[in-house]
This record gives structure tokens, C-alpha cells and sequence, in this order.
């Protein structure tokens, strides 16, 4: 078991022969992914590391019955990808690429919303189920299978914790990282609520950071329904108001999204929150 | 980014909407021939993006071209909270009636923009939010729909307004949402929307804040940033390809991935108590390649508060033996005595940490985990006090 | 019973204050319609017919609980009324409004299909329950309370058919105008199947047109769904390929949508279908 | 409203798409001198709203300036299905290597536009449809979302273009949808869409429909409505707020209301068979003041076919003496012997029926039913034979 993706998930890759997505196809491939192909438009009929090259998803899903996809196209074009992919019916769209604008992210997450697609992300690092299938760009040597399941809004902040966690011997269900831009396709509820439903994951670790409510409205999913015990660790306790931390979303506004009030609520809903993420795996024992 | 008032008013009259006919000014003299151009009293506005320039008297009224001279020589130069105020809008003084709040902003939570309008105009909306919530009438905007007409008339009901103004203001809401659309703002806002004593909606004050994401299809705005207005240390790091916020600490950081970078803050403050904390967030994005690692050192050291610099890189998919090697090549070229901690983790760390304590340069300590570091860069800040 | 709209809808007018609105509002009166307001923006506080009429559609739903909304606004402000009556939740709303242009109804008829709202129209002369509700323009002598069920494209045809089965005897259950335009809010199919289902009709009278091929959707539903009587009228045999007939519908494009295919299929539904619209009743006994 | 090929071509180049660079021409001169200025043989090109104009002889090739203005003077002022030749385009003739077909049309099922393709250009879609129906590659518009770039791709790949011209290809097709939209089109057609023989794309045929309803916001493509093009009398209709289609047989209808116009019309076939049917579609809209009805019996009784008149008015809210005064009103301007059938219905009929008997007018009779009155209409254009 694990969520979202397992060796039976049949990826396609968008945009398989640009730079960042061919390195990081013969990444997944290396990890065990089963990667049946990729899309750029104009170079149907190449091979990339062994994969076929399709013009289209349609005739991708067609030719190699893909279910889902992961997308390193830029972000001018990264909407259109997505769009592309839901339509041809993938179950899960994964998009790793950053820097798309909030208008065009509000219009995509309007149309998704009402399809069966899943989409994690955009400007995230994409999901990791140890020895079974890393779609994203995750480095696949931090984590090893077992019953934790890790969902960050952070990139190396995950790396940081899950590592910290296979080396205190506690390897994981999933890792998945969502993104940390204003408007993302799959947030920390949804994300909580298959990892309580997994059977496979008992404990289950939340990184959060400074900007929006995701993580209140995850405390509040946490105390209503989670019987699987929480360590958390929110990022940006000494971040200034009114300034944007780097990820599009990291920014407390209004005096709302502060660290503080997170923390807060994660506490009342029965949450260990660590001051240092290093404290992490001391603090699911 | 954010726009000067005078920018976003600029772009509202672009849209339709009415503002004072008002002129920016970099000298008291030129304050001067406005006002008289204008007739009649002039408020002087310091253009500084910060809030509060009222409290800090960046805003000024004058009676006549004279005085708006001498105000103009008080307020050009002057400091607020650290921006020194360069330029001023000169604007006709209004008579105002009423005063309204109108804006649109992103609702993270519904995925959507809102549009929200309040009676209570004139003061931040945060304030009015909890002061009065009830006072402020919220429609979320359908992406694909638009800001609809009904929508833009449950405003005017809510807000309790006039029959009379009903036309005007669904026509400013109208040209408010076209002109946030039309610049991908996150923040399109004008506080206070006043309604003067000849029965005028006016735009009085605006204020606008862009997508960075989407500045790449908006040339025209991203040539109106005025990096005079920011530190000169954010703008370098921009060219750079750097993320970076100065900050008021003594720690230089210089971390990859913003999540990492802001806890790494974090534990400069937490181990450092109220004294001790972090200079700036830096992001330095993927790799770390040594003329980047040189630029964002550049950046950190041109800070006079810093004491102590620290380094965290999570190797990931690169190697730490290679980040390492980069680290020591940028720091051979920036030459300085402060002292750095340099934590490695991830794939080949230990061959990493091995490179730099080789290197054997008297200022530059290694450390396993971020804890050690933070440690570390701490009792360096002490130290160097 | 009936379908849509009986004696306990609470009928909101948009656009009451107009020179349409607000003669068919006192129509609608006099026949018994529980009409409980009008809106027109900016005459809030104004009262027409002894009804209040308010600003918005909001206000209105506040102030009188209505349920349903009959349109007569010009047709470049319609659109925005049928959204502004769709987000205050009526369950049903029906336009009259002629002329709103195809680009804007797809959108409507996108974004409406969405919601739990039903759409009757536009450009359609509305509905009649025969001694309960009349919601549109139909007039209201022309029936009477019974068990056949009407569904038409058309305004006075519909009108001849209702007065002809009412001079023979028969009563109406509801009697609707769904509108010949390319894009209506409800078509054929969906009447059908809530005369089917309502226990009050017992036979069903379509008319339809050239164009399209609604009537042989309709057709396939009647034929593999239908258990009551149904009697057809199909208008527009004579009319020459390539040319509109008036209704923004009517047109038979590509050699599609012709009265000898629509007839074909109905017959072999079962359908009895009439050659001259003064047949209809006979072919109900 | 239909557009000439010239007016749909020159509006789909305003929107980047490549057309031949030809022009419009009314005498054999101007054909001659745009011959010349192109240079090479040319295709000079009958603007009628018909399909057919190659069969008939409407589409000549000529090889120099000259045989330009000669077969110029064969093809204007030519008729063709019923209308003359009053405009030529004048084209560069075109290497063609292959014919594509791209339209955009609605598909009312959906409620969405379409955009097709296919590989069999150069014949109608109709055909292709009927005949290889997988030859043709359709993608379903979202009306929020527009045609999206992959769409266009897909129709690429689904037709087989090579990948050389697919970016030429999705531009063309994303223009294509752009003019339709900017266009209220409801048909928006390159058909055959070219690669010529020094691989260009080029729009050779185009062709776009307009919705009606959507005029009011497009005056500059309602100016372009050609008259000349059209029979004079819809003309008159448009401008008097009435629907009128003028058809080949002897009956003249005047009814209120689409639908039960239609109905009329299929009654005097229904009675009186091949040899007798109706002259025209006519619906008065609500109402039948005496200024309309004057108006449209003016148009039925300009068509010399027509031998008798059927009016078929439904009361509705309306009453019919009402109607009937409006009628005899208008029959008192609009002198005539053509035999007239009245047939009033609804509120009031048997009173309205009563006025029209007691005018006594020697051609005018009334009727209580359609039946009835198509009836005596068809034995009145038989008698009046």
C-alpha cells in the first residue's frame, strides 16, 4: 500500500525532453518508477532513456495506457500541460514546475475541481513512495518503506525531515511534498485524510510554514477525524510580517498565517510540534 | 512587487477609474508649480511603500503653492521606517463626504479573488475585519465568469449606498476587477474610494501588488519597480537569481529551498534568544554553484549587522563534495573575517564536510546537523560582538 | 402535481419595472401566480402591482424566501441575470428574453449545469400549470387543469396545440416552452422524463422543429424510457435547407435536423405524429 | 449573416492568419490592373452567398492580365443560383500541395463550439462527414477556457501534419478561434487551408457566419452586410423587424410567431401537393399593428409568384378584433385583388372573424381553422392560376 502512487502507477512524463525533465526521467527510472513514457510536442517517435516520445497525451494514453503524469514544463505552457493531462483522464497530475502565475493556477484549479483528476502541486518536488515509485524530484536515497507518511508545503525542508527519519530507522508510507504557492491542487487536509485512511501509515508527519490557513484547517481536520498520531513543524516562527519568504505563499498577511497561530492550533488538536525539525522522529517515538 | 500610490492610481485612471488630477514631484520647486497649476489647497503624499506615512508625517496639506514649497522641503529626504521618501504626488486637496473601501484580493482558501467593499473606508481593511467584520461585504469571483454586474451591485446594497451612486460604483468595481485582471494583481485596492462634497467618486488613495509570478507577461510594469524604494541588497539578489529579505539580526544565512532557509532562521532565533537572530532570508535556489554561492556572500557581508554567516545546504540530488568545493571557491574569492559555519546534509555530506575542514581556513567551522550549526553560528555572533 | 412549478412556487420577477416585466407580472397575477416580488437594480423600495421590488436578487430571496425567477431582461444584461438568479440558489429560473447571443448562453449553460438550478429558456414563452402557476407569457385562457403533458420549442404554435386540446376536452398537467434556440436550458429529454415521472400526466404532446436534433434525442428517450402516450408535431417540413426560420434554431445545416428524420425517428418510437398540429387531440383518444 | 469570402479572409488576416494578398474588383478593369500588380496567373473569384460558385462557372484561372479581364467580363454580372455577380476577388493562384480543412462550428448536443480538421480538404465537411467520417478530427471548446494549445495539437496529430508545420498550424488554428470569438461566429471555416509548394500554409477559402443575435455589439461586421447579395424584400423585412425568407411557391404567409410560420407554411404544401406551396417564411413577431402588416403584405405581394395570401394569427394575449381592425387597416394602404384568407384564433376570434365578414372586401374571406384556411388559400392560387 502507500497513497497516491505505487509500482502500479504507470507515469508519463510532460515535457520528457527538456533538460530538468529528461534528468529527472533517468531518475525515476533509476529509483524503479515505471515510467511507460513521455510527451513534447514535435518530437513524436524519439526515445528518451528507453521511453517512447509522444506529440500528445491522448496519444500517449492511448499507445501506453499512462494513468498518470508528471509535468516539467515551463511555466508559461504548464497550464496548457495540465489541462491536456486531465482531459485525457489522468488520475494523477503531478507538477513540479514553478512560477505559475495565480490567475492562470485559479482558472485550472476551478476546472480540475470537477474532473476525477488529482493534481499535487505546481512548485512542489512531487511524491515519493520508498521502493516502490518516486514521482518528482525528490533524491530517492533519504527514504526507505515503512509506516510514516510526510507531507510538507517545503522542498528541502522535507528532504531534511524525511532523512532524519530513515536515519533514526523510521522509513516512511509516502512523502509527498504539495507546494508551497498560494493556490495548490491537493492541500494538507486531503493529503491527511488518505494518509489516515492508508493502512499501511500509523504515524504521520506535517510541515508547514508561514502564509494562508492550510495548516489551521488542518488542525481543525486533525482533532474532528484523525486517529493516527500528528508531529508537526512549522517554518518561518522569526519571518517578519507583510514580506514573502520565497515560496509565493509564505507571506503572513493582515496579521493572519502567522507561525504562532498555527502552532497553536496544531497543539490544541493533539499535535507534537517540534522547535526544530531535527526533533521530528523523538517526537513520534 | 509593489506599486508607489501614484503608480497605482496612474494605472486605475487607465481603467476609467476617477482619481484627483494630481502630478509626482522629486523637488520642492516643482511641488511648487504643480500646486499652482493645480489652484486651491494641495496635499503633498510621500511615495515610500510602506504603511503609516500619515502617522510619520510623509503627508502633508497645504494652502498655497508657497507652503506646499516648504512642506515639499520637510518631506522629500525625510526617513520612513528606514525608505528615504524620494518623490511626492502632489494632490488636489478633496472635500470628502464619505469615505468607502474597495478592493480585491486572492481568497487562498475558496481558490478565487475576492472583492470586498466597506462603509468604513479610510482605514485598513485588517482593522475593519476586526473591528467590524460584519461591515465588509464580500463577493468571490468565479475565475472564469469574472467579476459579474450583480456582484458589483451586492456591494453598493451591502455597503448601504445611495440609488444615486449605484451607476458610478459598479463602473469602478467593474474597471477595478479589469484592471487587477489585466495586471495579474494580487491586491488591487482603493482606500479610501471617497465620495466628495459635489457628489464625485474619487479613488483618493490606491494601492497595487503584482504577481513577481507573472511579471514576465507584464514588461511594462515590471519597468515601473523603483529599486530606489527597496534595499539595494534585494535588488542585487534579484539580478542574481537570488531570493532575499533583509532582516534585523546578526546571522547571515544562506540556505537552498525557501522552507529550509526560513528554519534555518528560525533556529538562529531559537538558539539565540531575543538577542541573537537571523540577518536575512536567502534562498539560493538549486545547487550551489561558486558564482552564486560568491554573489549571495557579496550580499550577506555588504550587511554591517552581520556577525557570523551560516551556511545550510541539504544536497538532495547534487552531491555535498561538490557544494563544498563550491563553497570554498566563492569563498577564495570574497575574501572576509566573519566567521561561517558551513552544515552539509544529504548524499556524500561527510566527504563534504571532510572538504571544508581540509581547506583549514581559520574562520570556517563545519557542522553535521542544522542544531550543531545554529549552535555554532551563535556563539560566533556572541563572540564577534 | 403537475411539473416545475405549481401553486407554492414563490415567483420572483427580474425585471419587474420594465415595460415587458411588468405586464406580464400583472398576467401572471391575475391568473394566480404567487408572485412574492420583483428585482430591478436601483428601484428597490419601488412597488409594482402591489409587490415589493428590490436591488438585487439577494435581497429579495431574503425578504420573500422566493424559489424560482422569471426573467424579461434585454438581452445583454440577461446573462448576468440568470448568474445573479443561479447564485442566490433558485431552483428554477425561466428566461423570455429573445436574442441572447450563442457565445453567451454556452457559458451560461456551462456554468448552470453545475448547480442544482434549472434553466428554462431563454427566448421561450415559459410555463403553465392550468389553475395553479403560469410562469412566462402564455395565455392563461388558453388551458385548462388535466392530465396531458405539453412540451414545444415554439410560442403560438404551442398556443394552437393547448387551445385545441382545452376546445376538446383535454386538460393540461403543465404545459412548457423550452425555446428554439441552438443552446435552452432544458431540452426535450429532461421534460420528458418529469412528465414520466409525474403521476398527475398521463399522455404527452411534443412539438417540434427543423434543426438540431433535439427531437431525435428525444425520440431514442421516449422509445428505450417512455411508458405514457406520446403525440407529435413536427413544424418546418416544407422549409428549404441553409436558412434560419426565424427561431436562431431553425436552421437545417449540413442536411441534419430535417422534419422527415425528427418524424422517422418519432414513429419509431411509437409516437403518433400528427401531419397538421389540429389533429393532435384525435390522435390522443 | 453570412460573409463573402473576401470579407471573411481580409478578418481572418486582421487576426494573423496568411491569406493570398488579392483584392476585390467590380469591372473588368480592375481585374485587369490587380492582375497586373500581382503578376503570374491569378484566380478571379464570384462573391455570391452560395456554395457552388466553381460548378457554375464562377472561378476562373487565367494566366495573364488580359485573359484576367476577359474571363473578368464573363463572370460579373453572371448569375448564379438566382444571384448576380456584382464583386470578383482577385487571387494569386496558389501551387497547392495539399488541401486541409479547419472549421469552427457549434455543436449544440454540447452546448459547445468545435473545432475540426481533417486531411480531405478542398470538398464540404458534409461530404467528408458523410463519406470518411474518420477523416475527421474534432476537439470540443470550452466556452471558459477557449481553444487550449493542446487542442490545437491534437488536431495536428490526429490529421497527421508533419512536424515541420504544426507551430504554423495551432497559430493558424488558435487565430482561427480568436476571429470566431472576437467575431460572434457561429461558423468560422478555412477550407481548403493549403500547404503550397514552397511549404507555406495558407488560407485559400474561407467563410464565416455571424449570429444575428450578436450584431448589436459588432457594428463594424453588421456595415458589412451586403444587400446586393440578398433578395431586396428580406432586406425590407430586416429593416421593418419582421423574418422573412422568400421561397419559390404561391402561397404568401403572414402568422405571428416562428413556429406556427412554419406550420403555415407546411399547411399549404400538406393541401395543396407538389404542384402548390408556400412563397415564403414570414413572421410578424407579437402584436399585428397596422404599420406591420402593411409593410409585410408590401413584401409577400412584390413576389410575382404569389397568388393568394394566408394569415394565420394566434390572439394569444392579444385580442383577435383587435388584430382584425389592424388587418383591414392595412389592406386599406396596401391595395390589392390577390384572394386573401384570414384566420384569426385565440382570445376573441369568432368577434375578429365577424369584423373581417362585415368589411365584405370581395378577395378576403375568413376561416375558423388552419385546416380550413390553408385549404381555401391553396383553391384560391389554384382558381387564381
Amino acid at each position: 500500500m502507500a497513497i497516491l502512487a505505487d509500482k502500479n502507477t504507470r507515469l508519463l512524463v510532460q515535457g520528457i525532453t527538456g533538460r530538468e525533465g529528461s534528468f529527472h526521467t533517468q531518475q525515476m527510472i533509476e529509483y524503479g518508477t515505471n515510467i511507460v513514457g513521455g510527451v513534447t510536442p514535435g518530437k513524436g517517435g524519439e526515445w528518451v532513456h528507453s521511453k517512447p516520445v509522444f506529440d500528445t497525451v491522448k496519444k500517449a494514453v492511448d499507445a501506453t495506457g499512462a494513468n498518470a503524469s508528471i509535468i516539467y514544463a515551463p511555466a508559461a505552457v504548464a497550464p496548457d500541460a495540465i489541462y491536456e493531462a486531465v482531459d485525457a483522464g489522468m488520475g494523477l497530475i503531478v507538477c513540479i514546475t514553478e512560477g505559475i502565475p495565480i490567475l492562470d493556477m485559479m482558472k485550472v484549479y476551478d476546472y480540475i475541481k470537477r474532473t476525477s483528476s488529482r493534481l499535487v502541486g505546481p512548485n512542489c518536488p512531487g511524491l515519493l513512495t520508498p521502493g516502490q515509485a518516486k514521482v518528482g524530484i525528490m533524491p530517492g536515497y533519504i527514504a526507505k518503506p515503512g509506516n510514516v507518511g510526510v507531507v510538507s508545503k517545503s522542498g528541502t525542508l522535507t528532504y531534511e525531515v524525511v532523512y532524519a527519519l530513515t536515519q533514526a530507522g523510521m522509513g516512511q508510507s509516502t512523502c509527498i511534498g504539495i507546494g508551497g504557492d498560494p493556490i495548490i491542487g491537493t492541500n494538507f487536509v486531503e493529503v491527511l485524510s488518505m494518509f489516515e485512511e492508508d493502512p499501511e501509515t500509523e504515524k504521520v508527519v506535517l510541515i508547514g510554514e508561514i502564509g494562508g490557513r492550510a495548516e489551521v484547517d488542518a488542525a481543525e481536520y486533525i482533532k474532528a477525524h484523525m486517529t493516527k498520531p500528528v508531529a508537526a513543524f512549522i517554518a518561518g516562527k522569526s519571518a517578519p510580517p507583510g514580506t514573502r519568504m520565497g515560496h509565493a505563499g509564505a507571506i503572513i498577511e493582515g496579521g493572519e498565517g502567522t507561525a504562532a497561530e498555527k502552532i497553536a492550533a496544531l497543539l490544541d488538536a493533539g499535535c507534537k510540534v517540534a522547535d526544530n525539525p531535527e526533533q521530528i522522529p523523538s517526537l513520534l517515538n | 512587487m509593489n506599486l508607489h500610490e501614484y503608480q497605482s492610481k496612474f494605472r486605475f485612471a487607465e481603467f476609467g477609474i476617477p482619481i484627483p488630477r494630481g502630478k509626482t514631484a522629486t523637488t520642492p520647486q516643482q511641488v511648487y508649480e504643480i500646486a499652482r497649476e493645480i489652484g486651491g489647497p494641495v496635499v503633498i503624499k510621500s511615495q515610500v511603500l510602506v504603511g503609516g506615512r500619515g502617522k510619520a508625517g510623509g503627508i502633508k496639506l497645504a494652502q498655497n503653492p508657497e507652503q506646499a514649497e516648504t512642506l515639499a522641503n520637510t518631506i522629500l529626504g525625510m526617513n520612513i521606517k528606514g525608505l528615504t521618501v524620494r518623490k511626492v504626488l502632489v494632490d488636489p486637496a478633496a472635500n470628502i463626504r464619505t469615505e468607502i473601501y474597495l478592493g480585491i484580493t486572492n481568497d487562498r482558501a475558496a481558490g478565487k479573488a475576492v472583492i470586498m467593499a466597506s462603509s468604513e473606508g479610510g482605514v485598513e481593511i485588517e482593522q475593519i475585519a476586526r473591528e467590524k467584520p460584519d461591515a465588509i461585504i464580500r463577493e468571490h469571483i468565479n475565475p472564469f465568469l469574472g467579476l459579474l454586474e450583480y456582484q458589483a451591485r451586492n456591494l453598493a446594497s451591502g455597503i448601504n449606498l445611495p440609488h444615486e451612486h449605484w451607476k458610478t460604483f459598479t463602473k469602478i468595481a467593474s474597471n477595478l476587477y479589469r484592471c487587477a485582471l489585466a495586471s495579474d494583481a494580487v491586491l488591487a485596492e482603493i482606500n479610501p474610494l471617497v465620495i466628495t462634497g459635489d457628489n464625485q467618486l474619487v479613488a483618493l488613495d490606491g494601492k497595487m501588488i503584482i504577481d513577481d509570478n507573472a511579471l514576465y507577461r507584464h514588461t511594462d510594469i515590471a519597468e515601473m519597480r523603483d529599486t530606489d524604494a527597496e534595499p539595494k541588497e534585494e535588488t542585487q539578489a534579484r539580478a542574481a537569481g537570488i531570493s532575499y529579505v533583509k532582516l534585523n539580526g546578526q546571522i547571515g544565512c544562506m540556505v537552498n529551498g525557501a522552507g529550509l532557509a526560513m528554519t534555518t532562521m528560525d533556529m538562529t532565533r531559537l538558539y539565540g534568544g531575543e538577542q541573537i537572530g537571523p540577518a536575512n532570508f536567502l534562498d539560493i535556489g538549486g545547487g550551489a554553484q561558486a558564482s552564486k554561492v560568491a554573489a549571495a556572500l557579496r550580499i550577506i557581508l555588504a550587511d554591517p549587522n552581520v556577525k557570523s554567516v551560516l551556511f545550510n545546504i541539504f544536497g538532495g540530488i547534487t552531491r555535498c563534495d561538490e557544494v563544498a568545493r563550491g563553497i570554498l571557491q566563492a569563498l577564495d574569492e570574497v575574501k572576509t573575517t566573519v566567521p561561517m559555519v558551513i552544515r552539509l546534509a544529504g548524499t556524500n555530506a561527510e566527504e563534504g564536510r571532510a572538504i571544508i575542514d581540509a581547506a583549514n581556513i581559520s574562520n570556517i567551522s563545519s557542522a553535521a546537523t542544522l542544531t550543531e550549526a545554529a549552535k555554532k553560528a551563535v556563539d560566533a555572533a556572541r563572540g564577534a560582538k
